[in-house]
Protein backbone atom coordinates (compact mmCIF):
# COMPACT_ATOMS: atom_id res chain seq x y z
CA UNK A 1 0.00 0.00 0.00
CA UNK A 2 1.25 3.90 -0.95
CA UNK A 3 1.28 6.22 1.66
CA UNK A 4 -0.34 8.90 -0.42
CA UNK A 5 -3.50 10.82 1.18
CA UNK A 6 -6.61 10.16 0.27
CA UNK A 7 -8.57 12.33 -1.89
CA UNK A 8 -12.11 10.84 -0.80
CA UNK A 9 -13.53 8.50 1.68
CA UNK A 10 -17.05 7.49 2.65
CA UNK A 11 -18.00 4.62 5.64
CA UNK A 12 -21.10 3.09 5.97
CA UNK A 13 -22.34 0.50 8.59
CA UNK A 14 -25.11 -1.45 7.77
CA UNK A 15 -27.31 -3.98 9.77
CA UNK A 16 -26.76 -7.29 8.86
CA UNK A 17 -29.49 -8.23 6.67
CA UNK A 18 -29.51 -9.56 3.23
CA UNK A 19 -31.18 -6.60 2.13
CA UNK A 20 -28.20 -4.34 2.87
CA UNK A 21 -26.20 -6.25 0.41
CA UNK A 22 -27.95 -4.62 -2.53
CA UNK A 23 -27.89 -1.45 -0.72
CA UNK A 24 -23.78 -1.74 -0.15
CA UNK A 25 -23.31 -2.71 -3.72
CA UNK A 26 -25.07 -0.17 -4.98
CA UNK A 27 -22.87 2.68 -2.90
CA UNK A 28 -19.41 0.71 -3.92
CA UNK A 29 -20.85 1.81 -7.81
CA UNK A 30 -21.80 5.13 -7.18
CA UNK A 31 -18.60 5.63 -4.69
CA UNK A 32 -16.12 3.91 -7.38
CA UNK A 33 -17.88 6.22 -10.33
CA UNK A 34 -15.54 9.12 -9.44
CA UNK A 35 -12.60 7.24 -10.54
CA UNK A 36 -11.80 6.64 -14.02
CA UNK A 37 -13.48 3.23 -14.14
CA UNK A 38 -15.14 1.91 -17.16
CA UNK A 39 -19.13 0.12 -16.47
CA UNK A 40 -17.17 -3.55 -16.84
CA UNK A 41 -14.66 -2.52 -13.97
CA UNK A 42 -17.52 -0.70 -11.68
CA UNK A 43 -19.52 -3.95 -11.97
CA UNK A 44 -16.47 -5.86 -11.28
CA UNK A 45 -16.51 -3.86 -7.61
CA UNK A 46 -20.04 -4.33 -7.35
CA UNK A 47 -19.43 -8.34 -7.73
CA UNK A 48 -16.70 -8.39 -5.36
CA UNK A 49 -18.18 -5.92 -2.94
CA UNK A 50 -21.31 -8.04 -2.77
CA UNK A 51 -19.65 -11.24 -1.89
CA UNK A 52 -17.39 -9.66 0.96
CA UNK A 53 -21.03 -8.21 2.30
CA UNK A 54 -22.88 -11.19 1.84
CA UNK A 55 -20.18 -13.34 3.34
CA UNK A 56 -20.45 -10.94 6.38
CA UNK A 57 -24.40 -11.38 6.29
CA UNK A 58 -24.19 -15.12 6.04
CA UNK A 59 -20.81 -16.55 7.29
CA UNK A 60 -20.06 -13.75 9.52
CA UNK A 61 -22.97 -13.35 11.64
CA UNK A 62 -25.45 -16.08 10.29
CA UNK A 63 -28.19 -16.81 12.63
CA UNK A 64 -26.93 -13.88 15.07
CA UNK A 65 -28.45 -12.31 12.26
CA UNK A 66 -31.39 -11.02 14.30
CA UNK A 67 -29.50 -9.22 16.64
CA UNK A 68 -29.98 -5.64 16.83
CA UNK A 69 -26.33 -4.32 16.96
CA UNK A 70 -24.79 -6.36 14.41
CA UNK A 71 -23.37 -4.10 11.79
CA UNK A 72 -21.31 -4.90 8.71
CA UNK A 73 -18.95 -2.03 8.07
CA UNK A 74 -17.55 -0.89 4.43
CA UNK A 75 -14.65 1.93 4.24
CA UNK A 76 -14.22 3.22 0.95
CA UNK A 77 -11.14 5.39 0.31
CA UNK A 78 -10.37 6.93 -2.98
CA UNK A 79 -6.83 7.76 -3.54
CA UNK A 80 -4.99 9.10 -7.17
CA UNK A 81 -4.92 5.51 -8.63
CA UNK A 82 -6.99 3.59 -6.68
CA UNK A 83 -9.49 2.62 -4.89
CA UNK A 84 -9.81 0.73 -1.17
CA UNK A 85 -12.39 -1.24 0.20
CA UNK A 86 -12.64 -2.55 3.39
CA UNK A 87 -15.43 -4.61 4.68
CA UNK A 88 -15.26 -5.73 8.50
CA UNK A 89 -17.86 -7.70 10.95
CA UNK A 90 -17.89 -8.85 14.53
CA UNK A 91 -18.90 -12.23 13.71
CA UNK A 92 -17.47 -15.56 14.30
CA UNK A 93 -14.32 -15.33 12.36
CA UNK A 94 -12.63 -18.00 10.16
CA UNK A 95 -10.40 -20.71 11.74
CA UNK A 96 -8.53 -21.37 8.61
CA UNK A 97 -8.55 -18.36 5.98
CA UNK A 98 -6.14 -20.07 3.23
CA UNK A 99 -8.31 -22.95 3.25
CA UNK A 100 -11.43 -20.50 2.51
CA UNK A 101 -9.97 -18.76 0.25
CA UNK A 102 -9.57 -21.71 -1.94
CA UNK A 103 -12.12 -22.73 -4.68
CA UNK A 104 -15.27 -24.74 -4.39
CA UNK A 105 -14.53 -24.10 -0.41
CA UNK A 106 -17.75 -23.40 1.09
CA UNK A 107 -18.78 -24.45 5.24
CA UNK A 108 -22.27 -24.78 3.28
CA UNK A 109 -22.97 -27.87 1.18
CA UNK A 110 -25.28 -25.77 -0.44
CA UNK A 111 -22.94 -22.72 -1.30
CA UNK A 112 -20.88 -22.30 -4.63
CA UNK A 113 -17.67 -21.70 -2.71
CA UNK A 114 -16.94 -18.96 -5.41
CA UNK A 115 -16.83 -15.58 -3.51
CA UNK A 116 -13.24 -15.20 -2.42
CA UNK A 117 -12.18 -16.44 -5.71
CA UNK A 118 -14.29 -13.45 -7.23
CA UNK A 119 -13.14 -10.84 -5.11
CA UNK A 120 -9.31 -12.42 -5.80
CA UNK A 121 -10.10 -12.08 -9.69
CA UNK A 122 -12.34 -9.01 -10.04
CA UNK A 123 -10.09 -6.58 -7.73
CA UNK A 124 -6.21 -6.29 -7.83
CA UNK A 125 -5.44 -7.27 -4.24
CA UNK A 126 -7.24 -9.08 -1.60
CA UNK A 127 -6.05 -9.30 1.79
CA UNK A 128 -8.06 -11.17 4.59
CA UNK A 129 -7.65 -11.01 8.20
CA UNK A 130 -9.75 -12.80 10.58
CA UNK A 131 -10.04 -13.75 14.62
CA UNK A 132 -12.00 -17.11 15.64
CA UNK A 133 -14.83 -15.64 17.81
CA UNK A 134 -13.97 -11.68 16.78
CA UNK A 135 -14.36 -11.53 13.45
CA UNK A 136 -13.32 -10.73 9.49
CA UNK A 137 -11.79 -7.48 7.53
CA UNK A 138 -11.52 -8.10 4.20
CA UNK A 139 -9.18 -5.52 2.26
CA UNK A 140 -9.90 -4.82 -1.85
CA UNK A 141 -8.06 -2.85 -3.60
CA UNK A 142 -9.25 -1.71 -7.46
CA UNK A 143 -6.50 0.25 -9.88
CA UNK A 144 -7.11 2.66 -12.71
CA UNK A 145 -5.08 5.47 -14.34
CA UNK A 146 -5.38 8.37 -12.96
CA UNK A 147 -7.34 10.80 -15.00
CA UNK A 148 -5.13 12.84 -18.17
CA UNK A 149 -5.70 16.48 -18.20
CA UNK A 150 -7.70 16.80 -21.89
CA UNK B 1 -39.73 24.56 -7.72
CA UNK B 2 -41.55 24.39 -11.18
CA UNK B 3 -38.30 22.71 -12.24
CA UNK B 4 -38.26 20.25 -9.71
CA UNK B 5 -41.61 19.44 -9.98
CA UNK B 6 -41.25 18.56 -13.73
CA UNK B 7 -38.30 16.55 -13.28
CA UNK B 8 -40.63 14.67 -10.39
CA UNK B 9 -43.16 13.63 -13.06
CA UNK B 10 -42.91 9.99 -12.81
CA UNK B 11 -45.57 9.05 -10.52
CA UNK B 12 -45.57 5.56 -10.96
CA UNK B 13 -45.16 2.79 -8.46
CA UNK B 14 -43.31 0.54 -10.56
CA UNK B 15 -39.62 -0.28 -9.56
CA UNK B 16 -38.14 0.45 -12.62
CA UNK B 17 -39.43 3.58 -14.07
CA UNK B 18 -39.41 4.54 -18.12
CA UNK B 19 -36.48 7.01 -17.48
CA UNK B 20 -34.31 4.66 -15.54
CA UNK B 21 -34.88 2.38 -18.54
CA UNK B 22 -34.07 4.85 -21.31
CA UNK B 23 -30.99 6.57 -19.16
CA UNK B 24 -29.71 2.76 -18.95
CA UNK B 25 -29.98 2.42 -22.32
CA UNK B 26 -28.60 5.70 -23.42
CA UNK B 27 -25.60 4.87 -21.46
CA UNK B 28 -25.05 1.61 -23.61
CA UNK B 29 -25.48 3.33 -26.50
CA UNK B 30 -22.96 6.08 -25.85
CA UNK B 31 -20.70 3.96 -24.63
CA UNK B 32 -20.58 1.87 -27.90
CA UNK B 33 -19.94 4.91 -29.95
CA UNK B 34 -17.24 6.02 -27.45
CA UNK B 35 -15.52 2.48 -27.99
CA UNK B 36 -15.42 2.98 -31.84
CA UNK B 37 -14.51 6.84 -31.28
CA UNK B 38 -11.60 6.27 -29.14
CA UNK B 39 -10.68 2.47 -29.75
CA UNK B 40 -10.94 2.11 -25.71
CA UNK B 41 -14.11 2.00 -23.03
CA UNK B 42 -15.48 4.95 -21.48
CA UNK B 43 -15.30 5.59 -18.21
CA UNK B 44 -18.18 6.49 -16.67
CA UNK B 45 -17.58 10.01 -16.07
CA UNK B 46 -16.99 10.49 -19.79
CA UNK B 47 -20.24 8.72 -20.50
CA UNK B 48 -22.12 10.64 -17.76
CA UNK B 49 -20.74 14.03 -19.52
CA UNK B 50 -22.05 12.91 -22.95
CA UNK B 51 -25.31 12.18 -21.77
CA UNK B 52 -25.42 15.44 -19.23
CA UNK B 53 -26.72 12.98 -16.41
CA UNK B 54 -25.34 13.12 -12.97
CA UNK B 55 -22.85 9.62 -13.16
CA UNK B 56 -24.86 8.21 -10.06
CA UNK B 57 -28.55 8.44 -12.07
CA UNK B 58 -26.70 6.41 -14.77
CA UNK B 59 -25.16 3.81 -12.06
CA UNK B 60 -28.66 3.96 -10.80
CA UNK B 61 -30.10 2.70 -13.93
CA UNK B 62 -27.70 0.06 -14.88
CA UNK B 63 -28.34 -1.31 -11.48
CA UNK B 64 -31.66 -1.15 -12.12
CA UNK B 65 -32.07 -3.17 -15.33
CA UNK B 66 -29.66 -5.72 -14.49
CA UNK B 67 -31.60 -8.89 -13.41
CA UNK B 68 -32.44 -8.73 -9.79
CA UNK B 69 -30.36 -11.98 -8.81
CA UNK B 70 -27.20 -12.83 -10.77
CA UNK B 71 -25.37 -15.99 -11.46
CA UNK B 72 -22.46 -14.57 -9.06
CA UNK B 73 -25.20 -14.33 -6.19
CA UNK B 74 -26.80 -17.54 -5.02
CA UNK B 75 -27.11 -15.88 -1.58
CA UNK B 76 -31.31 -14.91 -0.91
CA UNK B 77 -32.16 -18.00 -0.06
CA UNK C 1 -42.27 9.98 16.57
CA UNK C 2 -43.44 6.02 17.36
CA UNK C 3 -41.60 4.42 19.19
CA UNK C 4 -41.75 1.04 17.11
CA UNK C 5 -38.62 -0.72 16.30
CA UNK C 6 -36.70 0.11 13.04
CA UNK C 7 -36.69 -3.10 10.66
CA UNK C 8 -33.53 -1.22 8.77
CA UNK C 9 -30.64 0.84 9.61
CA UNK C 10 -27.73 2.16 7.49
CA UNK C 11 -25.19 4.49 8.74
CA UNK C 12 -22.97 6.71 6.39
CA UNK C 13 -20.15 9.05 6.94
CA UNK C 14 -18.64 10.84 3.95
CA UNK C 15 -15.76 13.48 4.02
CA UNK C 16 -17.25 17.28 3.80
CA UNK C 17 -16.96 17.19 -0.39
CA UNK C 18 -19.44 18.34 -3.12
CA UNK C 19 -18.84 15.14 -4.59
CA UNK C 20 -20.43 13.34 -1.86
CA UNK C 21 -23.88 14.75 -2.45
CA UNK C 22 -24.15 12.88 -4.97
CA UNK C 23 -23.16 9.60 -3.26
CA UNK C 24 -25.56 10.50 -0.51
CA UNK C 25 -28.03 11.22 -3.10
CA UNK C 26 -27.47 7.88 -4.42
CA UNK C 27 -27.48 5.97 -1.37
CA UNK C 28 -30.55 7.05 0.10
CA UNK C 29 -32.25 6.43 -2.99
CA UNK C 30 -31.10 3.23 -2.93
CA UNK C 31 -32.13 2.80 0.89
CA UNK C 32 -35.61 4.15 0.27
CA UNK C 33 -36.29 1.68 -2.88
CA UNK C 34 -36.65 -0.94 0.53
CA UNK C 35 -39.59 0.96 1.06
CA UNK C 36 -43.47 1.08 -0.73
CA UNK C 37 -42.04 3.98 -2.13
CA UNK C 38 -43.40 5.44 -6.09
CA UNK C 39 -40.52 6.42 -7.85
CA UNK C 40 -42.07 10.30 -7.23
CA UNK C 41 -41.57 9.92 -3.51
CA UNK C 42 -37.67 8.70 -4.12
CA UNK C 43 -37.07 11.71 -6.05
CA UNK C 44 -38.85 13.57 -3.35
CA UNK C 45 -36.35 12.01 -1.31
CA UNK C 46 -33.55 12.35 -3.23
CA UNK C 47 -34.34 16.19 -3.27
CA UNK C 48 -34.28 16.71 0.33
CA UNK C 49 -31.71 14.40 1.15
CA UNK C 50 -29.08 16.13 -1.57
CA UNK C 51 -30.46 19.83 0.22
CA UNK C 52 -29.37 18.41 3.80
CA UNK C 53 -26.02 16.77 2.47
CA UNK C 54 -24.90 20.24 0.31
CA UNK C 55 -26.05 22.40 3.51
CA UNK C 56 -23.51 20.06 5.57
CA UNK C 57 -20.78 20.90 2.71
CA UNK C 58 -21.26 24.13 1.79
CA UNK C 59 -22.67 26.18 5.40
CA UNK C 60 -21.48 24.01 7.68
CA UNK C 61 -17.99 23.67 6.97
CA UNK C 62 -17.29 25.88 4.11
CA UNK C 63 -13.81 27.39 3.73
CA UNK C 64 -13.58 24.38 6.82
CA UNK C 65 -13.84 22.02 3.86
CA UNK C 66 -10.51 21.24 3.18
CA UNK C 67 -9.96 19.25 7.16
CA UNK C 68 -8.81 15.67 6.91
CA UNK C 69 -11.23 14.91 9.72
CA UNK C 70 -14.88 16.82 8.27
CA UNK C 71 -17.06 13.99 8.32
CA UNK C 72 -21.44 14.52 7.70
CA UNK C 73 -22.84 11.70 8.95
CA UNK C 74 -26.28 10.30 7.61
CA UNK C 75 -28.39 7.88 8.98
CA UNK C 76 -31.17 6.18 7.52
CA UNK C 77 -33.40 4.17 9.45
CA UNK C 78 -36.48 2.15 8.04
CA UNK C 79 -39.93 1.72 10.22
CA UNK C 80 -42.96 -0.44 9.28
CA UNK C 81 -44.55 3.02 7.55
CA UNK C 82 -41.91 5.40 7.54
CA UNK C 83 -38.18 6.56 6.68
CA UNK C 84 -36.01 8.34 8.82
CA UNK C 85 -33.47 10.36 7.66
CA UNK C 86 -31.04 12.42 10.07
CA UNK C 87 -28.28 14.38 8.64
CA UNK C 88 -25.38 15.82 11.19
CA UNK C 89 -22.35 17.89 11.02
CA UNK C 90 -19.86 19.52 13.29
CA UNK C 91 -19.20 22.44 11.82
CA UNK C 92 -20.50 25.76 12.36
CA UNK C 93 -24.16 25.83 13.22
CA UNK C 94 -26.71 27.98 12.84
CA UNK C 95 -27.52 30.95 15.26
CA UNK C 96 -31.35 31.23 14.34
CA UNK C 97 -33.22 28.20 12.37
CA UNK C 98 -36.39 30.11 12.00
CA UNK C 99 -34.90 32.88 10.05
CA UNK C 100 -32.95 30.30 8.20
CA UNK C 101 -35.99 28.19 7.54
CA UNK C 102 -37.18 31.00 5.59
CA UNK C 103 -38.20 30.61 1.84
CA UNK C 104 -35.62 33.02 0.35
CA UNK C 105 -33.21 33.06 3.01
CA UNK C 106 -29.88 32.49 2.64
CA UNK C 107 -26.80 34.15 4.12
CA UNK C 108 -25.50 33.66 0.39
CA UNK C 109 -26.45 36.23 -1.90
CA UNK C 110 -25.70 33.79 -4.31
CA UNK C 111 -27.92 31.24 -3.23
CA UNK C 112 -31.86 30.27 -3.64
CA UNK C 113 -32.59 29.69 0.01
CA UNK C 114 -34.96 27.53 -0.80
CA UNK C 115 -32.99 24.07 0.74
CA UNK C 116 -34.99 24.17 3.71
CA UNK C 117 -38.49 24.88 1.69
CA UNK C 118 -37.51 21.81 -0.83
CA UNK C 119 -37.46 19.50 2.72
CA UNK C 120 -40.05 20.76 4.04
CA UNK C 121 -42.39 20.45 1.25
CA UNK C 122 -41.35 16.94 0.23
CA UNK C 123 -40.52 15.08 3.18
CA UNK C 124 -43.09 14.21 5.83
CA UNK C 125 -41.86 16.37 8.74
CA UNK C 126 -38.42 18.46 9.43
CA UNK C 127 -36.75 19.14 12.31
CA UNK C 128 -33.25 21.56 12.59
CA UNK C 129 -31.22 21.58 15.88
CA UNK C 130 -28.07 23.77 15.61
CA UNK C 131 -25.49 24.84 17.76
CA UNK C 132 -23.09 27.79 16.96
CA UNK C 133 -20.04 26.52 16.73
CA UNK C 134 -20.96 22.69 17.09
CA UNK C 135 -22.44 21.68 14.13
CA UNK C 136 -26.56 21.27 12.96
CA UNK C 137 -28.81 17.98 12.74
CA UNK C 138 -31.39 17.89 10.19
CA UNK C 139 -34.37 15.08 11.19
CA UNK C 140 -36.34 14.13 8.09
CA UNK C 141 -38.87 11.80 8.40
CA UNK C 142 -40.87 10.57 4.46
CA UNK C 143 -43.81 8.30 5.49
CA UNK C 144 -45.64 5.32 3.21
CA UNK C 145 -48.33 2.90 3.03
CA UNK C 146 -47.04 -0.58 5.11
CA UNK C 147 -46.58 -3.36 2.45
CA UNK C 148 -49.69 -5.40 3.04
CA UNK C 149 -49.13 -9.12 2.41
CA UNK C 150 -49.41 -10.28 -1.10
N1 LIG D 1 -17.10 -12.91 6.93
C1 LIG D 1 -16.98 -14.23 7.17
N2 LIG D 1 -17.15 -14.72 8.42
C2 LIG D 1 -17.04 -16.04 8.66
N3 LIG D 1 -16.74 -16.97 7.71
C3 LIG D 1 -16.56 -16.54 6.45
C4 LIG D 1 -16.67 -15.16 6.12
N4 LIG D 1 -16.42 -15.04 4.79
C5 LIG D 1 -16.17 -16.27 4.33
N5 LIG D 1 -16.25 -17.18 5.32
C6 LIG D 1 -15.98 -18.64 5.18
O1 LIG D 1 -15.28 -18.85 3.98
C7 LIG D 1 -15.99 -19.76 3.14
C8 LIG D 1 -15.77 -19.43 1.70
O2 LIG D 1 -16.39 -18.19 1.35
P1 LIG D 1 -16.81 -17.94 -0.15
O3 LIG D 1 -15.63 -18.16 -1.03
O4 LIG D 1 -17.49 -16.62 -0.25
O5 LIG D 1 -17.87 -19.10 -0.46
P2 LIG D 1 -19.39 -19.29 0.01
O6 LIG D 1 -19.89 -17.98 0.58
O7 LIG D 1 -20.13 -19.68 -1.23
O8 LIG D 1 -19.39 -20.35 1.07
C9 LIG D 1 -17.43 -19.68 3.61
O9 LIG D 1 -18.14 -20.86 3.31
C10 LIG D 1 -17.28 -19.45 5.10
O10 LIG D 1 -17.04 -20.67 5.79
N1 LIG E 1 -25.69 22.70 8.02
C1 LIG E 1 -25.68 24.05 8.11
N2 LIG E 1 -24.71 24.68 8.81
C2 LIG E 1 -24.67 26.02 8.91
N3 LIG E 1 -25.60 26.83 8.34
C3 LIG E 1 -26.60 26.27 7.63
C4 LIG E 1 -26.70 24.86 7.48
N4 LIG E 1 -27.80 24.59 6.74
C5 LIG E 1 -28.35 25.75 6.45
N5 LIG E 1 -27.65 26.79 6.98
C6 LIG E 1 -28.00 28.23 6.88
O1 LIG E 1 -29.36 28.31 6.51
C7 LIG E 1 -29.48 29.09 5.31
C8 LIG E 1 -30.66 28.60 4.49
O2 LIG E 1 -30.39 27.31 3.96
P1 LIG E 1 -31.13 26.86 2.63
O3 LIG E 1 -32.60 27.03 2.82
O4 LIG E 1 -30.66 25.51 2.27
O5 LIG E 1 -30.66 27.93 1.55
P2 LIG E 1 -29.25 28.08 0.78
O6 LIG E 1 -28.45 26.82 0.99
O7 LIG E 1 -29.64 28.29 -0.64
O8 LIG E 1 -28.57 29.26 1.39
C9 LIG E 1 -28.14 28.99 4.63
O9 LIG E 1 -27.90 30.10 3.77
C10 LIG E 1 -27.18 28.95 5.82
O10 LIG E 1 -26.95 30.26 6.31
MG1 LIG F 1 -19.56 -16.13 -0.23
MG1 LIG G 1 -29.14 24.93 0.85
Amino acid sequence: MSTQAPTNQVKLSVLSLSENVGFARLSAAAFASQAELTINEIEEIKVAVSEAVSNAVIHGYGKLNQKQDNYVEIVMTLYQDRIDFVISDYGRGIADVEAARQPSYSSDPERMGLGFVFMESFMDSLAVVSTLGQGTTVTMSKKFTAKTSH
Amino acid sequence: IGEIRRYLRDNNPIRVSRSMRDIAYKALQIRDSLVSKYSREPSINEIAEELKIPREEIIFALDAIQEPISLFEPIYH
